[in-house]
């Protein structure tokens, strides 16, 4: 019991690890055939999950190289949650695919592995275990639907740009270690004193953040990544991994990186700015729904790097805010587009949805007017917090640019919106998603409205995870 | 006698071969996939000298894990180059622009 | 409650006639308002009878609103002024209200003409009774309206829509004058209402206005300058004068009770009623005098070449404002209100004689296809007789009275004004005498025309262009008789009775107030209403009038052949008289064009091309053609994709090392 | 003062309503009837608060709790004289709007009526909002319905013009946003009359109020930012025109009122004569373009625009000339102001149902296809010239009330000003009654023409209510101006007092 209890912090990673297996004996027993096993199993798998990271207690293990705190239960509670929902979005565009295998389960749990070791990594060690544990899951979801040449395609850009991405960060990582003698954040943080050494660490340590995130000039993989795979896979993609990244970003550079800070933010700052302009622009012109979405994730990444960059509890808690309403969004868009049975769907595939099925337009357009910013839905609570602490840093001339690259966003959005309810439809017809994906959707958008009115008790988390 | 610096240089040296490697190569995939090789390995090297340096044991921990890393992520790249040849028929890095704009 | 009720009665006759439309019987439609204004104009004469012996009333209906420190409220103000006008409104629009009656017979429009012409009697009753600037400009606004819509009844001649349209219009010019005088009032007198405003007239006078910084004028001159611009568009001086003579396209009991008695004088009215202001403004008054006298013989000459029925009548209506406004110009504010007074009963009486002309014709407006109506239209005949005489200022008929007491009080104004004025006036006399004579020598002496007896013999209702023949006159009957008779009695009689109270006498008493030394008064005109007479058999005024008077017959009875001889030399000057002077030339040809090509430019070129075109739409294409640009940035291939990262990584690293340390 | 949330109920009830209808009414008849019942018993709360409402008593019936509570954002509602007459030309109207679609609307029609009661819950609760935050919820979701009204019912360009509408609206209001944000840093809080307290510098001040004049100009809207409405109401169907033009624009001025003038008085004393021009321009100069215009609305957009100039410039006008007696004469500005809105509600809805009625009849909105409509439509004839006229600002109807206070007010300061706002006298008649000669007067055009039918009975009784408005508020505008005049003499003394002395 004591020996039990001394693992406590670490109650989901080892009950993640422990399922991981179980899924994949019985996705054998299945015989392959019938995932619909598999995923009940992953789903029930995840729900103790959940409840092993509600019940995990904060402490830190291995000599600090595992930590576990109200920010890392925030981001794998919200991990296993989103993993979820993909899973159950993703089944119907997989199987149509023909990619839908156990193996999509089985990577999108070791995905999740990397998710959870990388939010609650105390030293460089863990946190590299921890995303290359993810990113290696994730380039293998990108190649999973084998007979695809586009999905091998990104696969492949997103593989070799992925180990630049890595390459860079672990280089600066190592001069990290030179530097400070130590692997673990807190003594680097510690000991770290200024020097060209330590910028040129921060340089390239937030060059790999960066990839990872997608932000401009580091995000020409985004787009292809998304669009190459089948949906099903997008949809992870854009939303689980993004946790981890935050913690990246929060554990590397804000704890970790405290001495540069002054450098990798005015560095923060041009990108993210970049980010915003380049991802909202380019994204007016796409005609495919996953690359759009692509772009439009490069420019929401732009605008939580405001926030990250604004920096303090307000602003950290409201970056965490953000990322966790994107997904949420980004998840609810994905799902939709999945459910209208397309393979690379184009966005006229939403044409007169909302004639073929009101309940998911009505959704669609909860969320398409989340990501614009329209309050009350939660998109605008997100957007609004990144503007109070870049006004109240003084950054009010950043403000005015990233609302003003949220109204030029508005324009594709709109699109959406236009194609769903002013079009005709392409083909007749209702669309017919199953229950368990309509049921999810409609709660999806519906979160995201009940999020934007009831928003006290998610904001209180997200402070919660910094100001602990 | 060989310092810090020389391999610090050395490693740097080796970084910048591995990435001008990946875009220089206009050809085979195969190459790349060395260039992420070498990549790991000026990173290993920079931790090693450092632990060697510093006199502590964590920086070669760190190598071991990298290895093993770089071992799976070269399994991984190699299985996406054979479902790339099994589509496309081709390694040729110029052909593989399905996806763009 | 009586005060109300002269106000109250032709609008509610005028809404019940408008709802009932459809369901009252015909009786009704014209029963209930000529009791409406019947009652009204009894009405008046009683409060008329206690103003002769009382002071005045002041009747508060209603708090319009209150905002800012200003309180607006409808009220009745009735005093001698106001008395007076209020019977000439009530009872001339009685007399027209009647002979609508048959005049209209025919017409589908039956209800919706006596609906409007009860609003319009209302409607100037509010401006008349007005206690405060702003339900003067209600009340102004109100008669332009009934005016537009009159004017327009007919509403499927193309002709009558442009006609309506453009009174309106030119009405509207005046009244942006009249509103930023009301304007200036309102802000350096801090209230609207007459009698404050009128008390303060003295420190008024002595405030300025900066019109734009470093320019001010006298608060007063800019005022009453901006005031007399609104009774220029209603009493259609010139040059905002064109709207009138294009008016007549309405029936023609309109233009009796509106186009000449009544509401074109609501501009006289309205400056004697601000004589308290006028009085402290030289400015203002040289202004008025200046504008009335070249509009009294310009219009003058213009009516001599008429060749409309109607538009010689409006023409000289035209002509007498010209009169009453030199009048006010000197501040002879009682005898233009005398002249205003008994014009609207001769006026409206000749006007009610031509359309008892153009219905018995059938509808034929054109004075060259008349003639020799005399004996067959003999009450016609006698009382249009009578209103020209009393017209042109036969001594004893009402316009002598007026008249001659208006060019007395003007001949005596100072200086080159005063003598241009006079002049214009005198000679006004004579065209006055000419027109008037040629118009009932052609209309009713001589043979009727060559080639209309043989033309035509149907009827055709309302086709002035169809040539309608006098061998079946329509009969008139007396629905249409008896206003005429109705109307020539004051127009022959009434100076008699008012001269010596009005113009000799102080009837108006504070009503309208005189500065001493401003300007001749009406009380030193004469000793009486005999010697007055007498006085007047001998003027100038006379004699020229009787030479008009005589030119007109040999011209155009005795030896109309003549005329064509004289032609070579009077072609030019008549021409230009025909065209009245080229106003309406200049407004159609490059006003209007002028401002619809502004128009025009301003919405395709300023408004779709520039601001929506290269300014909204621009940026929309330039942001779109930006994203195709940066579109092509991501080619795909990978070694691209890995030389952005590895120059992007290079930079950050040259950078913090560079630049940071 | 009642204790249940009125303010609440008028707000919610047409939104959960409209959700319902939105989401299951299966026949159109039911999605109509059920949208006209509820925007009729609206009036019922409406009436209640009239009654209740105290001029001079501040803000009443209040409701406030606290919503975010991190950011000290609360759901905070209340109404001044203001704000109420603006929600009872929102309860008069919506109603109208219903009926103008009775017809029209063939498809989609729960989606529709839904809208369009979602859309009057969140106008009233723009106008109910004393939390900043709240009122910006309000503001900007309000795109949200009118986005789908324009776009799915709407004309052959709806798509262009209902982006055009939505991103315009949208760029303008996020300016808006940033300052509010800047405003809660400053003070602790997003109450208004927090705001409204709040000491602020001039350059300050300057920098908020532009960020509210963006907002503010484009949904008023202003010149040059006002392109998107012509194309807005040219493609929108009749009951979003109405929609629009009589509630929506004045959310424009509203928030001129109740944000750029009382947070930042002394800048917009400043830059008031920047503003007063650009309004003297959309006056003089849009009127010019409504002349040319040869589309029925297009031309009563334009209109729309010109005569909203005149709020902007009763609003802003006295301030560029505030002297000793600026209180009451900012007090006489803005009344002009809000009477014009008010007044311009009920008219331009009136002639956007006028066309309408044409539209649906004759299925062409160009004046050129017109001409005698008198002979075959003698009632809506008598109508169109009644709301035609009053639109030209004749006396006896609404229309002429506030032109006449904004130019009895700027003659005051600038008497070139008074002139060049005049214009619209002449202007206003010229283009109004050309329309009307076009369009009404006239033998029988064409066969169209000829065919046209009279109008039925709901739409005498829609545009004849309308008509009763626009004539008795013309004669009697007492009762209105009563009710604003307390809080628009407060709102004035606090305008002309300034802030930046306070520093």
């Amino acid at each position: 019991m004591n020996a039990f209890a001394s693992w406590a912090p670490m109650y989901a990673e080892l009950l993640l690890a422990a399922l991981i297996p179980v899924v994949l004996l019985v996705d054998l027993a299945a015989g392959g055939r019938r995932q619909t096993l598999t995923r009940a199993v992953a789903l029930a798998g995840l729900v103790l999950v959940a409840w092993a990271g509600f019940e995990a207690s904060n402490g830190e293990m291995f000599g600090a190289s595992f930590v576990m705190d109200n920010l890392a239960r925030l981001l794998k509670l919200a991990g296993t949650l989103l993993t979820g929902m993909a899973f159950v979005y993703a089944t119907r565009d997989l199987k149509d695919a023909g990619a839908l295998r156990g193996e999509y389960y089985l990577l999108g749990l070791f995905a999740l592995l990397g998710v959870f070791v990388t939010a609650s990594a105390g030293s460089l060690l863990t946190l590299y275990l921890g995303l290359e544990l993810l990113a290696l899951a994730l380039y293998t979801l990108v190649a999973l639907q084998r007979d695809s040449a586009r999905a091998a395609e990104a696969a492949m850009k997103y593989f070799v740009l992925g180990a630049i991405g890595s390459g860079a960060m672990l280089y600066g990582i190592s001069l990290l270690y030179g530097l400070s003698g130590s692997l673990l954040l807190g003594e680097i943080a510690a000991q770290g004193e200024a020097g060209a050494g330590s910028y040129v660490a921060a340089a390239l340590v937030l060059a790999g953040v960066a990839f990872k995130l997608g932000a401009v000039p580091f995000h020409q993989w985004v787009p292809d990544a998304y669009q190459g795979p089948p949906l099903g896979v997008a949809v992870v993609l854009a939303t689980v991994p993004k946790l981890a990244y935050f913690a990246l970003i929060v554990r590397l550079m804000v704890d970790g990186l405290p001495v540069a800070q002054e450098q990798w933010n005015l560095l923060l700052i041009v990108m993210a700015v970049a980010s915003l302009a380049i991802g909202t622009i380019v994204a007016l012109s796409q005609t495919q729904a996953a690359r759009l979405f692509a772009w439009a994730a490069i420019a929401h990444v732009g605008f939580l790097l405001l926030g990250v960059a604004a920096g303090g509890v307000g602003g950290l808690s409201a970056a965490l805010f953000y990322t966790l309403v994107y997904i949420l969004m980004a998840a609810g868009a994905f799902g939709v587009v999945i459910a209208l049975e397309r393979q690379n769907a184009s966005l006229d595939s939403l044409r007169g949805l909302y004639r073929r099925h009101p309940g998911m337009a009505l959704t669609m357009l909860a969320i398409m007017l989340s990501l614009i910013g329209i309050p009350p839905l939660a998109g605008f609570l997100a957007k609004w917090q990144i503007l109070m602490v870049l006004v109240e840093r003084g950054m009010i001339a950043l403000a005015v640019v990233a609302v003003v690259f949220a109204v030029v966003a508005a324009y594709y959005y709109l699109r959406i919106i236009r194609l769903m309810f002013m079009e005709a439809p392409e083909e007749e017809g209702r669309v017919a998603p199953g229950w368990g994906a309509s049921l999810l959707l409609g709660a999806n958008g519906l979160a995201l409205l009940v999020l934007g009115i009831w928003p006290n008790a998610l904001l209180e988390l997200c402070r919660a995870a910094f100001a602990g | 006698m060989i310092g810090l610096p020389h391999l610090l240089t050395l490693s740097a040296v080796l970084f910048a071969i591995a990435v001008c490697g990946i875009f220089i190569n206009r050809r085979s995939v195969i190459l790349l996939l060395m260039c992420v090789e070498l990549l790991l390995l000026a990173v290993n090297f920079n931790f090693v000298a450092f632990a060697w340096y510093l006199g502590d044991l964590a920086g070669q921990v760190f190598v071991f894990f990298i290895l093993t890393v770089a071992a799976a992520e070269a399994a991984i790249g190699l299985a996406i180059l054979v479902v790339l040849f099994r589509n496309r028929i081709s390694v040729n890095v110029d052909e593989f622009r399905l996806l763009k704009g | 409650m009586r005060h109300e009720a002269i106000l109250l009665a032709p609008l509610c006759a005028a809404l019940l006639v408008a709802l009932g439309c459809r369901v009252l019987p015909r009786a009704l439609m014209h029963g209930l308002p000529i009791a409406a204004v019947a009652a009204s104009a009894l009405l008046s004469t009683w409060a008329l009878a206690d103003q002769i012996g009382g002071a005045p009333v002041a009747v508060k209906l209603f708090d319009w609103l209150s905002i800012g420190g200003l309180d607006l409220s409808f009220g009745l103000l009735i005093d001698r002024l106001s008395a007076l006008m209020m019977c000439v409104v009530t009872w001339v629009s009685l007399a027209v209200h009647v002979y609508t009656v048959r005049y209209m017979r025919d017409d589908p429009g039956y209800a919706r003409f006596f609906a409007l012409i009860s609003f319009f009697t209302a409607a100037m009753l509010l401006l008349v009774m007005a206690d405060n600037f702003m339900q003067l400009f209600v009340g102004w606004e109100a008669v332009g309206l009934a005016s537009y819509l009159l004017i327009g009844f007919w509403f499927k001649r193309p002709s009558a829509n442009f006609a309506s349209l453009k009174a309106f219009l030119v009405n509207r010019i005046g009244d942006l004058g009249l509103l930023l005088g009301i304007g200036l009032i309102a802000g350096a007198a801090g209230t609207l209402d007459y009698a404050e405003v009128f008390a303060g007239a003295g420190p008024l006078a002595a405030r300025e206005i900066t019109v734009w910084p470093g320019i001010s004028w006298p608060a007063l001159d800019l005022g009453c300058a901006l005031l007399f611009v609104g009774a220029m568009g209603k009493s259609a001086q010139m040059p905002l004068h064109i709207w009138l003579p294009d008016s007549m396209e309405g029936p023609t009991p309109i233009s009796a009770l509106i186009h000449a008695a009544t509401m074109v004088t609501a501009g006289v009215f309205m400056v004697a009623r601000m004589s308290p202001l006028f009085e402290h403004s030289q400015l203002a008054l040289s202004m008025v005098l200046a504008v009335g006298a070249t509009t009294a013989l310009a219009t003058g000459l213009v009516a001599m070449v008429q060749q409309d029925i109607k538009r010689i009548v409006a023409w000289s209506t035209l002509s007498q404002l010209g009169y009453m406004m030199a009048g006010l110009g000197v501040s002879a504010y009682s005898v233009a209100i005398y002249h205003l007074f008994t014009h609207a009963f001769f006026k409206a009486l000749l006007f009610l004689a031509a359309g008892a002309v153009i219905v018995a014709l059938h509808h034929q407006q054109d004075i060259r296809r008349m003639g020799g109506l005399r004996r067959r239209m003999p009450i016609t005949y006698a009382t249009a007789l009578i209103g020209g005489l009393a017209l042109v200022g036969i001594p004893g008929t009402a316009g002598f009275f007026s008249k001659d007491a208006l060019i007395t009080a003007v001949s005596r104004a100072d200086g080159p004004l005063g003598a241009y004025a006079g002049w214009c006036l005198l000679l006004g006399v004579a065209a006055t005498a000419f027109y008037t004579a040629r118009l009932l020598l052609v209309v009713f002496h001589g043979e009727p025309r060559e080639g209309i007896l043989s033309s035509a013999s149907a009827a055709r209702p309302r086709s002035s262009s169809g040539s309608a023949g006098h061998a079946s006159l329509e009969p008139v009957g007396p629905w249409m008789l008896a206003p005429l008779v109705f109307l020539a009695v004051p127009s022959l009689l009434i100076g008699w009775f008012t001269f010596a109270p009005v113009v000799l006498g102080d009837y108006f008493g504070g009503s309208i107030v005189n500065l001493p030394g401003g300007g001749p008064g009406g009380g030193d005109l004469s000793q009486g209403t005999l010697d007055f007479f007498l006085h007047g058999l001998y003027s100038p005024v006379f004699l020229l009038a009787l030479l008009g008077g005589a030119a007109a017959w040999v011209f155009c009875h005795w030896r109309p052949q003549w005329s064509e001889r004289a032609d070579p030399f009077l072609r030019g000057p008549a021409r230009a008289l025909a065209l009245g002077y080229g106003f309406d030339r200049l407004v159609e040809r490059a006003l209007i064009p002028g401002t619809r090509g502004a128009a025009r430019s301003a919405a395709d070129q300023a408004d779709s091309r520039f601001i929506d075109g290269l300014l909204v739409n621009g940026l929309a294409r330039a942001v779109r053609w930006g994203s195709g640009m940066m579109r092509r940035l991501q080619t795909g291939l990978l070694y691209h994709y890995a030389f952005v990262m590895v120059t992007a990584i290079c930079l950050l690293i040259a950078w913090v090392v560079l630049v940071l340390d | 003062m009642p204790d249940f949330g009125f303010l609440s109920f008028i707000i919610w009830l047409p939104v959960l309503v409209g959700l319902l209808i939105a989401g299951l009414a299966r026949s159109a008849a039911a999605a109509r009837w059920a949208c006209l019942g509820v925007s009729l018993l609206q009036w019922i709360p409406g009436l209640m608060l009239w009654r209740a409402f105290e001029p001079g008593g501040g803000y009443q019936f209040v409701e406030r709790q606290p919503w975010i509570g991190q950011f000290n954002v609360e759901y905070y509602l209340g109404v001044d004289g203001i704000a109420l007459a603006l929600i009872l030309l929102t309860l008069l109207l919506t109603p109208a709007a219903v009926a103008a679609g009775w017809r029209a609307i063939d498809r989609r029609t729960g989606l529709y009526y839904g809208a369009l009661l979602i859309q009057q819950g969140l106008m009233l609760g723009v106008f109910c909002s004393l939390d900043s935050l709240l009122f910006y919820v309000f503001w900007e979701f309000m795109l949200a319905p009118m986005f789908l009204i324009i776009g799915v019912w709407g004309g052959e360009r709806r798509i262009y013009a209902t982006v055009k509408f939505f991103l315009f609206t949208f760029l303008g209001s996020v300016f808006m946003l940033v300052s509010l944000v800047y405003l809660y840093l400053e003070s602790g809080s997003y109450a208004i009359p927090d705001l409204h307290g709040q000491p602020l510098s001039l350059p300050e001040q300057q920098w908020l109020f532009f960020g509210f004049l963006a907002a503010f100009a484009v949904k008023v809207p202003m010149w040059p930012v006002h392109t998107w409405l012509p194309d807005a109401h040219v493609e929108a169907p009749t009951g979003g025109s109405v929609i629009l033009a009589a509630i929506l624009l004045k959310m424009g001025g509203f928030g001129l009122l109740r944000f750029g003038l009382p947070v930042t008085p002394d800048a917009a004393a400043q830059f008031a004569p920047l503003v007063a021009g650009l309004s003297l321009v959309a006056i003089v100069y849009i009127a010019l373009v409504a002349l040319a215009q040869r589309d029925l609305k297009k031309l009563i957009a334009y209109s729309s625009v010109a005569h909203m100039g005149f709020v902007t410039l009763g609003m802003f006008i006295p301030l560029a000339g505030v002297g000793a007696e600026g209180e009451a004469l900012l007090a006489l500005g803005m009344g002009g102001g809000m009477v014009q809105m008010i007044s311009h509600g009920f008219i331009s809805a009136a002639l956007f149902m006028c066309v309408g009625i044409l539209y649906d009849r004759a299925h062409t909105r160009q004046i050129g296809d017109f001409g005698g409509v008198a002979n075959t439509m003698p009632i809506f004839a008598v109508l169109l010239v009644l709301f035609a006229l009053a639109n030209a600002g004749l006396p006896g109807t609404s229309g002429f009330i506030g032109e006449f206070l904004v130019i009895l007010a700027a003659f005051r300061v600038e008497p070139l000003v008074a002139l060049g706002a005049g214009t619209i006298l002449v202007l206003g008649a010229a283009y109004s009654l050309y329309m009307i000669k076009r369009v009404v007067f006239g033998d029988v055009a064409n066969d169209k023409v000829a065919a046209l039918k009279d109008l039925d009975l709901r739409e005498r009784v829609a545009l004849g209510g309308m008509a009763l408005f626009v004539v008795a508020l013309g004669f009697y505008p007492d009762p209105l101006v009563e009710l604003m005049e307390p809080s628009l003499d407060a709102l004035a003394r606090h305008v002309v007092a300034g802030k930046a002395g306070a520093l």
